[in-house]
């Protein structure tokens, strides 16, 4: 299978060499020369040159070069590239050998986003054989995006030899592309390129059909428009499960931060204002242990934020348990009063952090699992945000489960209901209430740790998420964690469905304003207790 | 009635807490200069220590510290020392004006490096003009103001903006023919993007080419954006954003980039107001080749610059620390000071003032900036690529220093303004009535 | 016979603070203007407007002081109120400014003009007169304490709940006016300011002028405040703090009761906040921020709650302590400072300065009479 | 905000607006009326089709075990829990009470005592009284009306009666738990209701302040009707009056205390099974 790839590519290059072989006149080496100019036009050249060289060495030199891997030695002029998967094997791009000693002092050759498209265009026509499925994805894509008419020959000799379905109608696609642009097409393969568009319905098919050949004939424009209409009234409908869709992932995000916050304040009824500075702890955990991990484990990145999430819940929980033993016990019974000393505690805590972490943002990488996007049936879904989604649920049911059947859980709720009585049946009651507390503090850390993911790792980012939290519980009822998760998603669906309507910042505006006339009409939130329990 | 029980030995303890409050309050407040005031020079420094301003600001306090402590060792100026006075106006804008006034009034400084934000310029603006000091102020700015107290040592629109449309739209920058103007709602934003519309439309760009959006202050959320902007460039034609999204939000803002596959190949996102010290927060490995537009980057090769990079990674102690736009700003504008205190002789406002238009200093790009009769100085524009390693490469700059212009010629109201201390002794002067201010 | 009256209706702690702060109003502006500068009893401006600002926070707390000390209402909210106060002033000072703006535009101030407003968006109107503007200051913050306490109160949302919904309130608006479309100058709010009344705003006697009507207006905000606490009415309004529900059974509109203090006490702040602006020279929407009626309520619990003239001290004391820790090289723990003050104030001392001054004073006063007792009988016995 | 006028006269023109809401209330001899009401929480059903008439200048005692559904059928009456079902009359079937919040009701002439004494405790004894004295209660009333100037002969009168005159100066938070009892009944009588709910008067009280408590409730009843709830059957028989006894939310037996406390179920309740 390789071989015959192999000998399809070595066929394809010689086919490229013949296609532009007036550009191709300049030998590899002088080519690479360019390089050393450091110069955008000369780079273009050499890039220019080096693809349509067909040479075994160019798709190295030109993935180096657009990954910034690509060096020239400013003394010699030579040119070398780094490989990419180890950060100490520099080559020679000239022979492709290994250098023991490489010189000191080399320079990366500099592109801008002209040159790093071109790049991707030409390594896109080379890697259309590679062995490896993504790539030969990668590649159908970045043809796809590029239009680039002079893909179109190794596409065509690609599409020969591909066995896999669903890369093979990307090929059909990229080469659907590249037929509707071209001013040579036929008008039965234009029509054919429409048909394979439609199927595709996105908005890259929209840009793609919408960019047809100018010359082409007015049958072939009419069905562009027409699968144009089409794709965009499905995108329309699209655009629907899009907002709710972005909706639950804003409504995962406050449910997040709220979560704990559902178990401090409804269960407990504690106004823990420095609720926010626990989600921080969290957030900054996660940059030491990333710190930790980049220092002395690189190549184990991705296992940072499973690691991060126990000694987030850990740590934020046992601050919170502190400052319950500390601040919170002497209040409870005086709620007010119990707000304004966690406020207090907020601002201790966002101006420690400050004092040790310097006051600007930190960096909190993403591991590969978290980046990137998907497709699902046209809805372009990233897997950070997905990830989240399924993180928060995971977490939600986890506490409903703990709450339920751990003794802790059980303790929690006798306190919560009877605090006499549970007292008096033998349970410590001071402990349960700093584990509760310890509990919804480590919640919101480990909340830190998913917001990492999205938001500023900075002293400041309890803050942004305080008030929105009060909201989220009181709107779905004070210890009611199903009414939390409701009005959290709630919340969610409903902002992003104003948003494009109103604006983001009326769409937020619009959302207080209604639940301030809602917590008029129900003062207990959604899911609201009754009975004579409550009011007592 | 309230119960009586205030009897008389606790009212004499509350008034004498009062009274001693008040005294001990007029006591630091008017004997707080000491007598030494005579000996050295000072000089405020107005930065927020605390709030959300910090994460910009404390950085800008510290480079003053190294400036000061510099200028000391190379035996201060004018014979005398500097002695820098450091206030926090904790990102609170009332308090600016208050801790303006108090370095002023009871420090009695010789000039004041200070704000960020706008809002706390203009905050501090009447204070300056009341008791006649001299504010330096190193941001990048909306412009349509020029002010005799102030010297602007950051950009004006056409210092940052308009050069970086035009790279855009050049065939390096991509050939752009579609544009999305994402903003933070605020004055900033506001005013370059309504200059930047007019520009563009003076340009043919057509009005349905031309998206303009606006966010609150530390917007998190950006999905829904980010997707609208993947549809606008979906027309096929070539599409870029212009951001003018402040500090907190682009954070987010870029990670939602990365995630949603938005590649600078695809859709350039050129920024004015994200630099290194916004970027040391976000991973960058999937940002490279998105542009931001400054007039200085830490990675421009030249001696002058490695010195003071040096100077700085010393001076806090940390080889990773990054410098920024702001900051080099801050380092002209200072040298430009001393300049012109040698030149006057005096650190006396009035004096320094007008000395001031026409110093030059060094940049630390290699060029030479003046400053000019508008109290802006000229400057040289870049644009430079995001790096993996959150560092920029130059990938555009303009041929010689950019000057810089108070009132843009793109706006109606202030197309005929023109702003001349030395000349016409105007910050407003109406090209058209031949008056100062109407 | 109206002295008697007016005596009878302060305790000596109100007393004390009349007779300072009718000092103060006096003495500060004429030592200020007339004395000359190196004289040792001279006020310097500085320290002058740093009072006056003070005092404006003065009044803001006494306003929160009624509705949280003695009705149980704890606003984190009332920001909200002196801030809208505030811009009823502010847009006044805009107006003031007529052609003297950069653009020299008579009809719009410089921030429309910048973004292209051709005319004068309608709530505009009539704040060019000094007469409309000073109503609007107090009853525009009236109104809306007034529409939301009737929403609020009438549904019994209480404690707790009202806290949040009232800390949405200001941070709903603090969203909105930072929305340049809503023709308040975005975030950077109004600012300045040439005149008030035809005098200029920066000079010297118009400063003195500007901190004697914000002494006065303390004075006088105290006054209501306490004649509404001394009556039946405060009586009931504490009983509402203490029972609600009994009131409610004893037969009172509890809803009308806090309506009223409510809306009182948003018009107060919306004073204060009117005085605040041209003392500072700026309005913007950072005033709203949730923080900022946070700390003024710190500022009540720190001076007393429930005593009115603790709310007042509270104020200057946590300010001048903000003054003091912003400056320097104890800048970076200010917020150290403000976050133990809170914790400490809450744990230690509940009742705040002045309550806690009084309670000491009750017993030392308990004690005494004790002693006395008991000597009075020793001496009968030895007879 | 002009409430302070519908205080005495108005009743009668709310009913009659009432009364085209609803079918018009019968018309009863009964100065309260409770029939077939029903209520639960949260499935539990704590009042069951409760039916109860109260004469006018009648004491009535109800008792009843724990959970019978006695404060639940006070909480009725004051308005602070609307019943699922039922009917609920006043003064002759003139207002329909599950119409009416709290305050409205209690402006009619119904005046309660808690179970938990609540006084106001930072208010002075004379203050309590002050603020539960008849009259306009409308906040400007407060502010500016009669309530600021009333003699003090009419709070001491009061106080004189609940016995509490010698510690009118005190905060009523100071005073001993039996006299906040009394206190709240000297409020009740400042309201001067035309009917009192009484609900546990002596829980907590000395054997001799019980005593004294029975012949207060009596004095006032010269004057008012009572509803008293009590446990302790000393007490109840001190009353002298009629008794119902209410078990899991509906009457069990009602007439005099002998005849209800030979009543078989009633013994059946009490004593357990």
């Amino acid at each position: 299978m390789i071989q015959v790839r192999a000998f399809c590519a070595a066929v394809i290059s010689l086919f490229a060499v013949l296609m532009f072989a007036p550009a191709a006149q300049a030998d590899f080496a002088s080519s690479l020369a360019r390089f050393a100019q450091d110069e955008f036009s000369e780079t273009a050249l050499a890039i220019d040159e080096i693809a349509a060289s067909g040479d075994s060495r160019a798709q190295q030199v030109l993935e180096a070069l657009g990954s910034a891997r690509l060096f020239v030695d400013p003394a010699s002029k030579k040119v070398y590239w780094r490989a990419a998967t180890s950060a100490r094997t520099i080559h020679d791009a000239a022979n492709g050998e290994p250098v023991v000693d490489p010189p000191a002092g080399l320079q990366v050759v500099r592109i801008n986003n002209r040159l790093r498209g071109a790049t991707l265009n030409a390594i896109g026509a080379l890697t259309l054989m590679a062995p490896d499925p993504a790539r030969r994805r990668a590649a159908a894509e970045s043809i796809f995006k590029s239009r680039d008419a002079s893909a179109l020959a190794p596409l065509e000799a690609a599409i020969k030899v591909e066995k896999d379905p669903s890369i093979a109608t990307l090929f059909a696609q990229a080469r659907a592309v590249l037929m509707l642009a071209a001013p040579q097409a036929t008008k039965d393969q234009q029509l054919e390129a429409i048909s394979i568009l439609r199927m595709r319905a996105d908005i890259g098919a929209i840009a793609a059909l919408r960019s047809t050949n100018a010359s082409a004939d007015a049958d072939v424009k009419a069905l562009a428009a027409d699968a144009v209409t089409a794709i965009e009234a499905r995108l329309k409908l699209m655009s629907h499960v899009q907002n709710v869709w972005y909706g639950l992932s804003l409504g995962s995000v406050l449910l997040l931060a709220a979560i704990g916050l559902a178990i401090t304040f409804g269960v407990m009824g504690v106004i823990n204002m420095a609720h926010g500075e626990m989600v921080m702890l969290g957030a900054y955990t996660t940059f030491v242990v990333q710190e930790v991990f980049r220092a002395y484990a690189p190549d184990w990145f991705d296992w940072s934020l499973p690691v991060a999430l126990p000694l987030a819940f850990l740590f934020t929980g046992l601050v919170g348990i502190a400052i319950e033993r500390g601040v919170i016990r002497f209040l409870y019974g005086r709620p007010l009063e119990t707000l304004l000393a966690t406020w207090g505690v907020s601002l201790i805590l966002q101006q420690a952090v400050r004092t040790i972490f310097g006051p600007s943002n930190r960096e909190v990488g993403a591991p590969s699992y978290m980046s990137g996007a998907f497709d699902l049936f046209g809805l372009s879904v990233t897997w950070g945000r997905m990830w989240i989604i399924v993180f928060t649920l995971f977490v939600f049911v986890s506490l409903l489960l703990a709450l339920k059947h751990t003794s802790l859980g059980l303790h929690m709720r006798a306190v919560t209901q009877n605090r006499r009585m549970a007292s008096a049946m033998g349970i410590r009651t001071p402990w349960v209430d700093a584990m509760t507390f310890g509990l919804g503090s480590g919640l919101a850390g480990i909340a830190g740790v998913a917001l990492s993911q999205i938001d500023n790792v900075s002293p400041n980012l309890g803050q942004s998420y305080i008030i929105d939290s009060f909201m989220v519980v009181v709107f779905g009822g004070v210890g009611n964690l199903w009414g939390t998760l409701v009005s959290a998603f709630a919340l969610g669906v409903a902002n992003k469905f104003l948003e494009p309507v109103a604006g983001a910042v009326l769409a937020k505006i619009f959302i207080l304003v209604l639940l301030i006339l809602f917590i008029q009409k129900r003062p207990r939130g959604l899911f609201a207790l009754k009975g004579r329990a409550v009011e007592a | 009635m309230m119960p009586n029980w205030g009897v008389c030995m606790s009212i004499n303890f509350v008034r004498r807490g009062v009274l001693a409050g008040m005294a001990s309050a007029a006591m630091m407040l008017t004997v707080g200069a000491p007598a030494i005031a005579q000996e050295t020079i000072k000089v405020g420094i107005l930065h927020s220590l605390s709030g959300t301003m910090a994460i910009s600001e404390t950085t800008l306090k510290d480079v003053m510290l190294m400036l000061i402590e510099e200028q000391n060792k190379k035996g201060g100026v004018l014979g005398r020392k500097l002695e820098a006075v450091v206030v926090d106006p904790a990102s609170n804008w009332p308090l600016f004006a208050e801790k303006a006034r108090e370095l002023i009034t009871q420090h009695k400084v010789a000039a004041v490096f200070g704000c960020w934000t706008s809002v706390s310029r203009k905050s501090v603006l009447p204070v300056f003009k009341e008791l006649n000091n001299i504010l330096f102020y190193p941001v990048q700015y909306e412009g349509e103001e020029s002010e005799r107290n102030v010297f602007y040592t950051g950009a004006a629109p056409n210092q940052q903006a308009i050069p970086a449309v035009d790279y855009l739209m050049s065939k390096d920058g991509g050939d752009v023919k579609r544009w999305v103007l994402a903003g933070t709602d605020y004055v900033y934003p506001r005013t370059t993007n309504r200059i930047l519309e007019a520009y563009l439309k003076a340009k043919g760009v057509a009005s349905e080419d031309i998206m303009i959006n606006y966010t609150p202050f530390g917007h998190s959320d950006w999905q829904t954006i980010v997707s609208n902007v993947k549809k606008f460039g979906s027309a096929g034609k070539k599409t870029a954003v212009v951001s003018t999204i402040n500090g907190d939000a682009n954070v987010p803002f870029y990670k939602e980039l990365a995630n949603q596959g938005v590649k600078a190949t695809d859709i350039p996102v050129v920024a004015f107001s994200v630099g290194e010290e916004e970027l040391a927060g976000v991973d960058t490995s999937n940002l490279v080749g998105h542009l931001a537009a400054w007039n200085y980057f830490q990675s421009v090769k030249n001696p002058a610059n490695a010195e003071f990079i040096a100077k700085w990674q010393a001076f806090t102690k940390n080889p990773k620390r990054v410098t920024n736009d702001p900051m080099e700003a801050h380092v002209v504008g200072f040298n430009m000071w001393i300049k012109a205190i040698e030149k006057a002789g005096t650190t006396d406002p009035d004096k320094v003032i007008s000395a001031l238009p026409g110093i030059e200093a060094p940049n630390l790009t290699g060029g030479m900036s003046k400053m000019l009769p508008n109290h802006h100085i000229t400057k040289p524009v870049m644009i430079g690529e995001i790096r993996a390693d959150g560092q920029f490469d130059v990938v555009w700059q303009t041929k010689g220093l950019v000057a810089g212009d108070a009132w843009s010629d793109f706006l109606e109201g202030s197309k005929d303004l023109e702003a001349d201390w030395v000349g016409k002794k105007c910050g407003n002067f109406n090209t058209k009535t031949n008056k100062c201010g109407s | 016979m109206i002295a008697k009256v007016f005596f009878e209706r302060y305790d000596r702690a109100g007393l004390i603070f009349l007779g300072v702060m009718a000092t103060i109003a006096i003495f500060v502006p004429l030592s200020n203007l007339l004395l000359p500068t190196d004289s040792f009893l001279h006020v310097p401006t500085y320290v002058m407007s740093l009072v006056g600002k003070y005092l404006c926070y003065a009044i803001l707390a006494l306003s929160l002081d009624l509705v949280w000390g003695y009705c149980g209402i704890l606003s984190l909210g009332h920001g909200a109120f002196f801030a809208l106060g505030g811009y009823a002033m502010g847009m006044y000072l805009m107006r003031q400014i007529g052609s003297r703006g950069v653009y020299g535009n008579p009809d719009l101030p410089d921030f429309m003009v910048f973004l292209n407003w051709k005319e004068i968006p309608w709530f505009w109107y009539g704040f060019d007169m000094f007469p409309f503007a000073l109503l609007m200051m107090a009853l525009v913050p009236g109104l809306l304490a007034f529409l939301f306490g009737w929403l609020a109160f009438r549904s019994r949302v209480t404690g707790v709940y009202l806290s949040i919904i009232t800390q949405a309130m200001t941070y709903a608006l603090l969203l909105a006016f930072f929305r340049n479309d809503m023709g308040f100058g975005g975030n950077n709010g109004l600012t300045d300011f040439k005149d008030i009344l035809g005098f200029n705003i920066q000079a010297q006697g118009t400063r003195a002028a500007l901190f004697f009507a914000t002494a006065l207006l303390l004075i006088l905000s105290y006054m209501l405040a306490r004649w509404m606490v001394t009556t039946a009415f405060g009586k009931v309004l504490v009983a509402v703090r203490d029972a609600e529900s009994r009131t409610r059974f004893l037969g009172y509109r509890v809803e009308h009761f806090k309506l009223l203090v409510f809306t009182v006490s948003a018009a107060m702040a919306g004073i204060a906040g009117a005085l605040y602006v041209p003392q500072v020279g700026i309005i913007n929407p950072s005033e709203f921020s949730p923080a900022n009626s946070i700390e003024a309520v710190i500022w009540v619990a720190v001076g007393g709650r429930g005593t009115l003239v603790g709310a007042a001290l509270g104020a200057v004391v946590v300010n001048f302590l903000k003054t003091w820790f912003t400056t320097g090289f104890l800048a970076p723990y200010w917020l150290f400072m403000l976050g133990a003050l809170f914790i400490g104030v809450t744990l230690a001392m509940p009742k705040g300065i002045v309550g806690t001054l009084q309670d000491w004073s009750a017993r030392r006063r308990e004690r005494a009479t004790y002693t006395e007792k008991s000597a009075q009988k020793i001496a009968e016995q030895g007879e | 905000m002009n409430q302070d006028q519908s205080q005495s006269q108005a009743p009668a023109d709310i009913a009659a607006f009432e009364g085209g809401t609803k079918a018009p209330p019968a018309v009863t001899s009964a100065l309260l009326y409770l029939d077939g009401v029903s209520v639960s929480f949260d499935g539990y059903r704590a009042i069951r089709n409760l039916s109860l008439f109260i004469e006018p200048g009648e004491m009535r005692a109800i008792i009843g075990p724990n959970g019978a559904g006695k404060t639940t059928m006070m909480d009725i009456v004051t308005g602070k829990t609307r019943p699922d079902e039922g009917d609920v009359l006043f003064d002759h079937g003139k207002h329909d009470l599950t119409k009416l919040d709290e305050t409205a009701i209690a402006e009619l002439g119904i005046g309660r005592k808690f179970q938990k004494p609540t006084v106001f405790e930072s208010h002075t004894v004379a203050d309590n009284v002050l603020l539960a004295l008849s009259g306009p209660r409308g906040p400007f009333a407060s502010l500016f009306g009669w309530r600021n100037k009333v003699a003090r002969e009419k709070v001491d009168a009061i106080l004189e009666t609940a016995g509490l005159l010698e510690h009118r100066a005190r905060l009523a938070g100071e005073i001993s738990h039996g006299q906040k009892q009394w206190l709240e009944i000297g409020m009740l009588l400042a309201q001067d209701p035309a009917i009192l709910l009484v609900d546990e008067p002596v829980a907590g009280m000395t054997d001799h302040e019980t005593e004294l408590t029975a012949a207060l409730l009596r004095q006032i009843n010269k004057e008012h009707t009572v509803i008293v709830v009590e446990h302790d059957m000393a007490f109840v028989r001190a009353l002298d009056c009629k008794v119902t006894c209410l078990h899991e939310g509906s009457v069990l037996a009602e007439g005099s205390l002998d005849r209800v406390a030979g009543d078989e179920r009633v013994i059946e309740v009490y004593l357990g099974r």
